[in-house]
């Protein structure tokens, strides 16, 4: 691995680039939960070949985007605590039925962020160890949705690998991640190592090797 | 592009159903019963089915007649004593079909528990009958229970009163019954509602069976009343 | 015991008569099932001192009577698959919610027909170990309600006992039941045997003993 | 005579709850949270309560004041952070009070498996994780799984839209959560309605909590609104 600093970290694909591609890797008719933060770009890089309802954990399927201020109803906002919309055909569902959703297996994709993804596909984000713990549904989401894509930046804001060989980090999920979207490239967890499938134009392989732990191939 | 579960033909709707299959068939008596998803099942021919339902059927129509053509080699139930329920008894005493008889109960949680990815739970409905027997148990706070487990199938043919395109149900009164909870645990759940609506007529606030469970649908509008149907006579095919 | 033949068999309330003391045993707010048949005589004799709400295992609360003819509803029955109506302040919910209802211990009194039943409380009331064998909600419910009372003739049609020692058929739960109301007597399952509530007018206690296996006290 | 659940006076609804409860509060953030039937709890005054809820409290009304009264001596939760969870992060910082979090859904399915007779039941959740240490487990189908146990109470706190005499209760939007969970699984379940209206106006078809969960309401006409009420400071009591 390369010493990794502030000169030599190459700039790959924004978050917005980030997004749409995952937005083009969900299929006309998926059931989609977007994690808070990041993920919640990519619901609006859906393009108009498909429809794609979104799935939040506090009962609420088919949420639609961010109401406009004066159209704010508390009862009526997403798991990250924000006021959203519902689109026609949307349902709400108790706590207990929400979580059949993801936890019997009908969510088709979920997206989340990630603080270290091992090339085993285990997860660890919802814990830096420090502080007062917090899980709220991610375990039931990477435990439960059919496909579990993570979001992320490769390197942390100090510059090391996010994907690393073991997680150091308390797991969300071992072995749950299937596909990772980075600001540098999109990878799949495989029994091989990570397996590029696209990688960002200003990005050389070497250097995608050298920011990652663990063997990275194409 | 739009979501559009709705089918125009029971062929389509069935295509994917194989020889084999499990299949949960919704309805508490005649209630929520898919009859005529049922009859199209026969036109389709699958043999070998395990079904799970309440009941065996009632007369030569429906399940009664699913059965009557010999196209279940088990079923998995609570009751299979009807009044008219003639094929299903006649199988059975011939040793010609299996049967699994579970509490009503335990039925609905093993469905339930199959659509909410629980692969287990414990229960204290059946300790020390026979129904408990060959299942393990486990002590919690000093009293007993046995543990069982989640019922899977590869398609639910559920009867609901409205439906949306994405699948989105409502039912009529005691029609609901197992109708929910089979729509969670089947790989494919195939719907038969009397009414197709726009889904901006589905109140978000009043929906059952919310789109994510439903696979595809078919609208029959007069769907055949089975106490009815059973005093004319009628059978089927 | 004494050998019980038709001669010697005495006639103690009819059936009119247990239900109605049954339906006085039952308190101001009770929710309660009422098993198909002679237990579901009990709603008649509700006085008006007091409101109680009928659950149906197939996922209604609040059951009210039969139609009349012409307003008969084949959606609309109860567990006995049996035309009905609801009432203000009923529900309709599906099976797992209405079993959860029986499991969850928020049925507060069934009222169930039987076979047999023990000095223990055993109840036998689903199979006679011959033909097909169904059991419906009955395991559920004996498992579940807060207080199973049974409801029945003291003998079976050929002159023996109900309340038995042992029971010889299949059972539907062990120590299950409660209080028994029988055409002779009302009958609470203590650790010392069947204790005598009431007793019919024209049933001397000497007989109730000896059309009863196992102790009988007052 | 009428079942008639509910009260007038919060006294009244709050009178059973004693020392060392475990007491469920329904809402997922603000959405659905007993503001008004917590602040009642503070003026009850019980001490060393088990809170069972999805948050910790925010800002220092409703779960967050009850917090900063110093009633409560552990939280069972999922997220016990919030932007303004200040009082929570106090206490448990200095040691001052205990929590176990649980992973969201485990949370709603231990509820539910409460109110549903289940003492136990297995989830894929957690496996491998920190939240799984010392959880018995089992293998079903070759993918191991961990046993859960239900979680009981003896009060649930509830805010519900409508109400009627029987308890039966209408919720708004995602103001649902945990709510009908909640009332299913706690021996006592009190709840603020924000209108109480006659049996004859609840359809059955949409009732979401029946009254058969449901032990005493009380009319909270216009419920503090969280957010604004933290924007404006209010703090309690």
């Amino acid at each position: 691995m390369i010493n990794i600093n502030s000169n030599n970290i190459l700039k790959g694909w924004d978050r917005n680039t980030i997004a749409e591609k995952i937005a083009n890797d969900l299929p006309h008719g998926s059931y989609v939960n977007l994690g808070i933060g990041m993920p919640e770009l990519v619901s609006q890089y859906i393009k108009d070949d498909r429809e794609i309802i979104y799935h939040s954990e506090n009962g609420l399927l088919g949420m639609g985007p961010s109401p406009n201020e004066n159209e704010i109803d508390y009862d009526l906002i997403n798991a990250g605590k924000k006021p959203v919309t519902i689109l026609p055909g949307g349902s709400f569902c108790h706590h207990a039925d929400s979580f059949s959703m993801i936890r019997g297996g009908h969510i088709d994709y979920c997206v989340l962020g990630a603080m270290e993804i091992s090339i085993k596909g285990d997860l660890a984000n919802w814990s830096t160890g420090k502080g007062i713990p917090a899980v709220g549904g991610a375990m039931d989401l990477v435990a439960g949705a059919k496909n579990v894509f993570v979001m992320t930046q490769h390197l942390t804001k100090e510059g090391k690998p996010k994907l690393v060989n073991e997680c150091s980090l308390p797991l969300t999920g071992a072995s749950v991640v299937s596909r990772v979207y980075t600001d540098y490239a999109v990878l799949d967890i495989t029994d091989n190592g990570f397996k590029v499938i696209k990688i960002a134009d200003d990005i050389p392989f070497e250097y995608l090797q050298s920011v990652t732990e663990g063997k990275v191939y194409q | 592009m739009e979501i559009n579960k709705v089918k125009e033909k029971m062929t389509d709707l069935l295509s994917d159903v194989f020889d084999g299959a499990t299949i949960m068939v919704g309805g508490f008596g005649e209630a929520g019963s898919p009859i005529e998803l049922l009859h199209g099942l026969i036109d389709h021919g699958a043999k070998n089915l395990t079904i799970i339902a309440n009941n065996a059927g009632n007369g030569n129509i429906g399940l009664g007649a699913l059965i009557g053509q010999k196209q279940v080699k088990k079923v998995i139930c609570s009751f299979p004593r009807s009044p008219k329920g003639i094929t299903f008894a006649e199988q059975y005493n011939k040793g010609e079909i299996e049967l699994e008889v579970v509490p009503q109960g335990t039925l609905a949680e093993r469905i339930r528990a199959a659509g909410s990815g629980i692969p287990g739970f414990y229960t204290a409905t059946a300790v020390g009958t026979p129904l408990a027997e060959g299942k393990e148990e486990k002590i919690f706070n000093g009293k007993k229970y046995i543990l069982e487990e989640a019922l899977h199938a590869d398609f639910a043919l559920i009867k609901a009163e409205v439906s949306d395109r994405y699948g989105n149900l409502f039912y009529n009164k005691t029609a609901r019954n197992f109708n929910p909870i089979m729509s969670m645990a089947a790989k494919n759940t195939l719907v038969q509602a009397k009414k197709i609506v726009q889904p901006n007529f589905t109140n978000p606030e009043h929906v059952i069976t919310p789109g994510i469970f439903v696979q595809k649908v078919i609208e029959i509008k007069e769907p055949i009343i089975e106490t009815i149907a059973i005093e004319e006579g009628l059978t089927y095919p």
